[in-house]
């Protein structure tokens, strides 16, 4: 395989050290809010590995979503819980070490198998989008397409919306 | 490679080992953390390694179609709801327990 | 649709309705249940007269179908419905089955507690008895047989004498295993029926994958005799016949049998030791006889050693016995044991003497089970050494239990000599050695019945017992209607003979 | 005439069914006024039957209609009337209306009146319908019919634990007999493809009894041994003699019906009606013999010491059976069939005396007896006969009979048996005069008995003088001066005119037998009489000899301990076996089961993170797998 060292591939491996970086970081700080903070950084460099590959909606949906909300809820769910909590220093517990290996075998059957596998190669100019903007192409998709299962998100986003205030909310003891 | 088409310049195999280490990375965490919050934060990065993935399949699949963009949207809104529901079990169980540690979720032992 | 098909399903279409009606008196859920069993009662004996005896082939047939399963075998999908019908062997056993189902239905305590689920088991065993003498589709088949065992085993479980729910887990582990059997040995049946087996020379090129019973007895014929290795032919009949022996309660596989009749409720035990332990019998008349007639042939000899250790066996046990229960229990074994002689004769008379073994055999237990759970409403206890002298205060169950126990001793004029010499002069005729030995069971059933009966009605009798009241009105109909079927089929056996007979010829001209 | 020769059983079951349907309460009147009536005219139509059939060598076809088809063959069920069969016919019936009339007096107040009735009636149709069986099959059926209602009838004091056991004992005794018999009628139904008489007789004497294992000649004499096997049942015979003394725990009259004069000779009619067999077997023809001699001294034997009345005379009854036997078994067929046609009467007289005189005192115990002649007139005269009778003292009717059997017995060469027969003979006149002389003769030895003794009503002594009478006259029917009349229509069943063998009358043997029989009426007459020897004294002289035959030989107690006490063991280690050795073994493998389960208990703690491991674990287990099979990633 010949690299190419052109724009595109530059940014691609400054953000995903960037995301793999953050993933790291998150596993090896021992403060709870810390973690919580750097997986914001994995899910922005998430974001910008979607606008290099041409999904600008999804991109900025990554953004608000996560970023945005899911991290924010979590430093609230920090907040509310115990906000010092500390991760306990790793320790090689027999558990640990099997979880360990455990991963890096996945990681390696994947690399190998990734490696392994001839991936179909695409030119640089597909349009997706049908010549529209990328978010109209989706909006099209999803509400043709896509309106049925479009629906039964919404209502497990409903489900899960009303699931979470009944879980959260305050109960009294006899009941 | 044919030079009057100009390929997509990121290769694939990069891209997917990308999602693969981000996704051991988030199993790796979510196997031996013992906040419960962080928990569920590695699952979440294993749901962003699996739309990694499925971004990438909708752009350099054998057919690039929207369908892996409109799929990783609704893993997205999954992964929110799931959030939501799990902080908020996160936060019931902190009440009781007065704790957000796995290892003291075993109510299911013998 | 077929009146077997009706009479099948009429007690599965009750036990739904007492399952989906709101809560009602449990009056009302015993006319329902007895409402299923009487008009499939009605509709077996209307099959009586539809019937044409002179045809051995499967009549009244009636298929619903239910879903097929594409493309199983060299692109031939397999079709499987809801099949059912009656030929000579199954309509007198059908008729049996109806009978003490309706009966057992009455003979539930109207005081009952949670009555609603027991009216709604003992359908639901009802349809999966009839369901298993009916089926025409080996999934039907098998179906039925769950439906039996897992509505046995709350019959078991919910109702009885203290230890009923361990001997319920005892009776589901033990036929669990043997519903398993079955499983393995018909659908192996149909595959190797199929070709699956084939050796390689031979030409299985036109064979079906079928589940239809008498399609599938036709296919195995030609199979066993082109393309079907013998090891394979072996193996299964094996795994069948363990099947049997399990299902059949024969030693050493019997102690499930005892253990249940012992713990459960007289109604239950009227349905288990009238119905439920013939099914595997029927199994091996059905499906060993009628599919492997050559393996029959060929572990006879096993088969007949078998059964004479079971009439032994059975009738040792029932002598120590302490308690009713466990010695009707053992006595059926002693029974079965004498059917399986008579299959492994492998000629008319020792399958006629068979079928009419199991006829006899269920009847007599029934009306054993029922005199006796009548007894112990009244004595409270059915251990033989504190009875005594019952005769005094209730002459009539005294009167109806003694002619039980003759027909289970075999006197002539009842059902239990007409099926013990047939099966016996099949027996002499192949295996007259071993035949000798089992007569003796003659004799032991005599010595444990009569001693059972002397302790039970004669002699002097017990304070406490002189003053039981006889037969209640309600109680004479299950005692009536039994001890008349006995009666009757010991006086007039060609009622029942002529079918058996033809079945019995069927299979053996099937088994060349 | 002898086409309806079925409503002989017929009115007897007609009274069975009416009984039953009138219920256990019915009136007595009524319940006995049917069943004499019926009985009656059971015994009119079955003498019909008996002179309509005459002296003919023909007329005895069977009248059967198929009852149950068994792959080629069927099964019959019908009636056949042959000289034997109308002989027994007779005799059943004209014993059961005696009886019956008998039983009117003997059983009233009884609270279960009508059921005596009903079994009684129900025996009367069942040894009728076994009488005129057309084939094996069917004697079968009413064989073991014939049984059931001699059970019932011993235990119909079910109250008394003695008659329970009694009842119990007979039916287990004769069913070990009855047993061979079914092996019997089974195997000549598989050798020769029918039950019927005449296919079976023609099969053995033709040779033609074949089974792929066994000869024709060895399967004859097995068959007839087996058969021979439920008569020694039904017969009593030795060794299988021990269920008829007990089976005195039933009422009197069902002794002197069924015990004595109809059924226990149904093992006599069944070696008789398959005589051919039998002939055709010379082994089976000396196994009878021998049996039946060995029985006839046995039972004479063991009634000379016993105390019970009804036991005494139950003993003469095996002796004499043992008689029957053995005249069958020396080839005196006719003989063997006139001692069982007067023995049925001077034998149910007896019985019936004694039910007279233990109705009167209340015991049965010959020791609590005494003088009872003078307040019982008709009942010791009619004894008296009976006991002439059984003594073989001319001119009465058993010394005819018994005279004919030891004279072939003599003739045809067979000189031990010949010993044991007159020995017998000479106990049975000793012992039935013992009875005598200490019931009615002496001085009451209970006197608050004796005081309440009194003679029954007509109903029963009107049996009694017609018993009498016939035990006095039965002795003619076969005698000279009706030129052996009996002997030759018994013959006439046989198209040769002659079954078995006849002798000429001995008239020295006769005398001699004659003064052998008064010698024991002597003995008996000076010891218990006119007290010249003293019985206490030698029985105490002889001792262990006396001890054996009051103890019957020790027979019950060696059956007891060999047959019974093995049985049990049998069946505790059978019980032992299921409970502690199979049942374990099922127990053990649920244990197992349970355990394993209770082991696995602890993998389950609780934490999704270590089951999350290890179903990764799993997983790359099976991927491991997959890559290996498909090969190529590495």
């Amino acid at each position: 395989m010949n690299f190419v060292w052109n724009g595109p591939m530059i940014a691609f491996y400054i953000i995903a050290l960037g995301v793999l970086g953050a993933a790291v970081l998150m596993l090896s700080v021992r403060k709870v809010v810390y973690m919580a903070l750097s997986i914001g950084g994995v899910f922005i460099g998430a974001a910008a590995i979607y606008i290099l590959l041409g999904a600008e909606f999804v991109a900025v949906a990554q953004i608000l979503i996560y970023v945005g909300a899911i991290t924010i809820l979590m430093l609230f769910a920090i907040m509310l819980t115990n906000h010092k909590a500390e991760e306990p220093p790793f320790q090689w517990t027999g558990r640990n070490i099997f979880a360990a290996v455990g991963s890096v075998l996945m990681a390696v059957v994947l690399l190998a198998v990734i490696r392994s596998t001839a991936w179909p190669v695409q030119p640089a100019d597909v349009h997706l989008n049908a010549g529209n903007s990328n978010p109209v192409a989706i909006g099209l998709v999803m509400f043709k397409q896509y309106a049925f299962p479009f629906e039964l998100v919404s209502l497990v986003l409903i489900v899960g919306l009303v699931g979470a205030v009944i879980l959260a909310q305050e109960r009294k003891e006899d009941e | 490679m044919a030079l009057n088409s100009p390929v997509f310049p990121i290769p694939t195999g990069s891209l997917l080992a990308l999602g693969a280490l981000l996704f051991c990375i988030g199993l790796f965490g979510a196997l031996t953390r013992r906040n419960l919050i962080i928990v569920l934060v590695s699952i979440e990065l294993m749901l962003n390694a699996a739309n990694i993935n499925l971004v990438t399949f909708s752009r350099l699949g054998v057919n690039p179609s929207l369908a892996g963009q409109v799929f990783s949207l609704f893993t997205i809104t999954v992964a929110a709801a799931e959030i939501a529901v799990g902080l908020a079990l996160l936060l019931a169980i902190f009440r009781l327990r007065k704790s957000s540690e796995v290892h003291d979720l075993n109510v299911h032992k013998w | 649709m077929g009146l077997a098909f009706w009479f099948t399903i009429l007690p599965l279409i009750a036990a739904l309705l007492i399952l989906v009606l709101p809560k009602l008196s449990s009056g009302v859920y015993r006319t329902l249940a007895l409402a299923g069993g009487i008009l499939s009662l009605i509709l077996v004996l209307v099959g009586w007269f539809a019937f044409d005896g002179a045809a051995s082939s499967v009549q009244l047939a009636g298929r619903i179908p239910w879903f097929t399963l594409p493309g199983l075998w060299h692109g031939h999908n397999l079709a499987v419905g809801l099949s059912f019908g009656v030929d000579g062997l199954s309509l007198p056993l059908a008729t049996m089955t109806a009978v003490i189902g309706v009966l057992s239905l009455l003979a539930v305590p109207r005081d009952r507690q949670r009555a609603r689920e027991n009216y709604f088991w003992l359908s639901l065993a009802l349809t999966g008895l009839l369901g298993v003498f009916t089926s025409q589709d080996l999934f039907t088949f098998l179906v039925a047989l769950e439906l039996v065992l897992f509505a046995v085993f709350f019959l078991v479980y919910l109702y009885g004498d203290p230890g009923h729910k361990e001997a319920a887990v005892k009776f589901l582990i033990y036929r669990g295993f043997s519903t398993v059997a079955f499983m393995v040995a018909l659908v192996g049946l149909a595959w190797a029926a199929a070709g699956g087996y084939a050796t390689a020379s031979a030409n299985a090129g036109n064979a079906v994958f079928t589940f239809n019973i008498p399609a599938l007895t036709a296919t195995l014929h030609q199979a066993i005799s082109q393309w079907l290795s013998p090891a394979a032919a072996s193996a299964l009949f094996l795994v069948l016949l363990l099947g049997v022996f399990i299902e059949e309660a024969f030693v050493p596989f019997h102690t499930w049998l005892p253990t249940t009749h012992e713990h459960a409720d007289p109604s239950t035990n009227m349905l288990i030791g009238g119905v439920v332990t013939k099914t595997g019998a029927y199994v091996l008349l059905r499906f060993g006889v009628g599919m492997l007639p050559g393996e029959v042939r060929h572990w006879g000899v096993l088969l007949a050693v078998f059964g004479v250790i079971n009439i032994l066996y059975g009738a040792f046990a029932a002598w120590s016995s302490k308690d009713w229960r466990r010695l009707i229990a053992y006595s059926g074994i002693s029974h079965m044991g004498l059917v399986l002689l008579g299959v492994a004769a492998l000629n008319t008379a020792g399958l006629q003497g068979a079928m009419f073994m199991l006829i006899s055999s269920g009847l007599l237990t029934a009306l054993l089970f029922f005199l006796t759970g009548a007894m112990k409403d009244r004595t409270t206890t059915l251990t033989i050494r504190s009875l005594g002298g019952l005769s005094k205060s209730m002459p009539v169950l005294s009167g109806f239990l003694l002619v039980a126990a003759l027909g289970s001793l075999g006197l002539p004029l009842t059902s239990g000599f007409i099926s013990e010499i047939q099966a016996f002069i099949g027996g002499f005729a192949t295996y007259p050695a071993i035949s000798f030995v089992g007569a003796l069971g003659v004799v032991l059933s005599a010595v444990y019945l009569l001693y059972a009966m002397e302790r039970t009605t004669f002699g002097p009798t017990a304070e406490g017992f002189l003053k039981l009241a006889d037969a209640r009105p309600f109680e004479y109909v299950p005692a009536v209607v039994l001890t008349g079927l006995v009666l009757l089929v010991g006086i007039y056996p060609d009622v029942i003979g002529h079918l058996f007979g033809l079945s019995a010829q069927a299979l053996l001209r099937i088994g060349g | 005439m002898v086409e309806y020769a079925w409503l002989a059983p017929l009115l007897p079951l007609v009274g069975y069914v009416f009984l039953l349907a009138l219920g256990r309460r019915a009136p007595e009147g009524l319940v006995a006024g049917i069943s004499v009536i019926l009985t009656f005219l059971s015994f009119l139509v079955s003498l019909a039957v008996f002179t309509a059939l005459g002296s003919h060598p023909d007329a005895t076809g069977a009248y059967t209609f198929r009852w149950l088809t068994l792959g080629t063959h069927s099964i019959d069920v019908g009636f056949q009337v042959t000289h034997l069969n109308a002989l027994m016919l007779l005799v059943v019936s004209a014993v059961s209306t005696l009886v019956f009339l008998f039983s009117v007096g003997y059983m009233h107040k009884d609270e279960r009146f009508s059921v005596f009735y009903q079994y009684l009636n129900l025996f009367v149709f069942s040894m009728m319908a076994l009488v005129i069986s057309p084939n094996l099959f069917q004697l079968y059926i009413f064989w073991e019919m014939v049984g059931l209602c001699s059970y019932l009838l011993i235990g119909f004091w079910y109250f008394k634990p003695e008659a329970a056991l009694a009842a119990k004992k007979s039916f287990i005794v004769t069913r070990l007999g009855d047993v061979g018999l079914f092996i019997g009628i089974i195997l000549l139904f598989l050798s020769s493809g029918s039950f019927d008489y005449s296919t079976v007789f023609q099969a053995a004497t033709s040779g033609h009894l074949g089974l792929p294992w066994i000869s024709s000649a060895h399967l004859t004499t097995l068959a007839a041994i087996l058969v021979f096997t439920g008569a020694v049942g039904k017969s009593a015979q030795f060794p299988l003699h021990i269920w008829l003394p007990d089976a005195m725990e039933g009422p009197t009259p069902v002794s002197a019906l069924i015990h004595a004069a109809t059924m226990v000779a149904a093992g006599v009619y069944l070696v008789a009606r398959t005589y051919p067999l039998f002939e055709a077997s010379g082994v089976a023809l000396t196994v009878v013999a021998w049996i039946g001699g060995i029985t006839a001294l046995l039972g004479a034997l063991i009634a000379l010491t016993q105390r019970d009345i009804k036991r005494v005379i139950a003993y003469s009854t095996i002796s004499q059976l043992g008689y029957m036997m053995m005249g069958l078994g020396v080839g005196a067929y006719a003989y063997g069939m006139f001692h069982l046609f007067t023995h049925a009467f001077f034998k149910a007289l007896l019985f019936l005396a004694a039910g007279s005189v233990i109705h009167a005192v209340d015991t049965q115990d010959l020791f609590e007896m005494g003088g009872l002649g003078k307040k019982m007139r008709i009942t010791q005269w009619t004894f008296l006969f009976g006991a002439l009778a059984l003594a073989g003292v001319f001119p009465w009717a058993g010394f005819w009979s018994k005279d004919s059997i030891i004279n072939a017995t003599l003739q045809s060469g067979h000189i031990v048996l010949f010993w044991f027969a007159e020995i017998a003979a000479f106990c049975t006149a000793f012992y039935i005069f013992r009875v005598y002389f200490l019931t009615f003769h002496g001085k009451p030895k209970d006197e608050a008995k004796y005081a309440h003794a009194h003679e029954g009503s007509w109903v029963m002594t009107v049996p009694l003088i017609i018993l009498a009478i016939m035990a006095f006259i039965a002795g003619f029917f076969n005698t000279g001066l009706n030129n052996y009349g009996l002997e030759k229509y018994l013959m006439a069943d046989s198209p040769t005119g002659l079954i078995g063998h006849v002798y000429p009358d001995n008239v020295a043997l006769m005398i001699a037998s004659v003064a052998l029989a008064l010698l024991g009426i002597l003995v008996a007459a000076l010891m218990y009489w006119k007290p010249v020897i003293s019985a206490e004294k030698l029985a105490q002289s002889l001792g262990g000899i006396y001890r054996l035959s009051f103890r019957k030989f020790y027979l019950d107690e060696i059956y007891y301990r060999l047959i019974v006490w093995t049985g049990k063991l049998i069946a505790s280690i059978v019980d032992f076996f299921d409970r502690y050795i199979l049942d374990a073994i099922v127990w053990l493998l649920g244990r197992a089961g349970y355990m394993g389960g209770v082991g696995l208990k602890y993998t389950q703690t609780g934490q999704v993170q270590t089951y999350s491991v290890i179903a990764l674990f799993g997983l790359m287990i099976l991927v491991a797998i997959a890559m290996f099979h498909v090969g190529g990633v590495f």
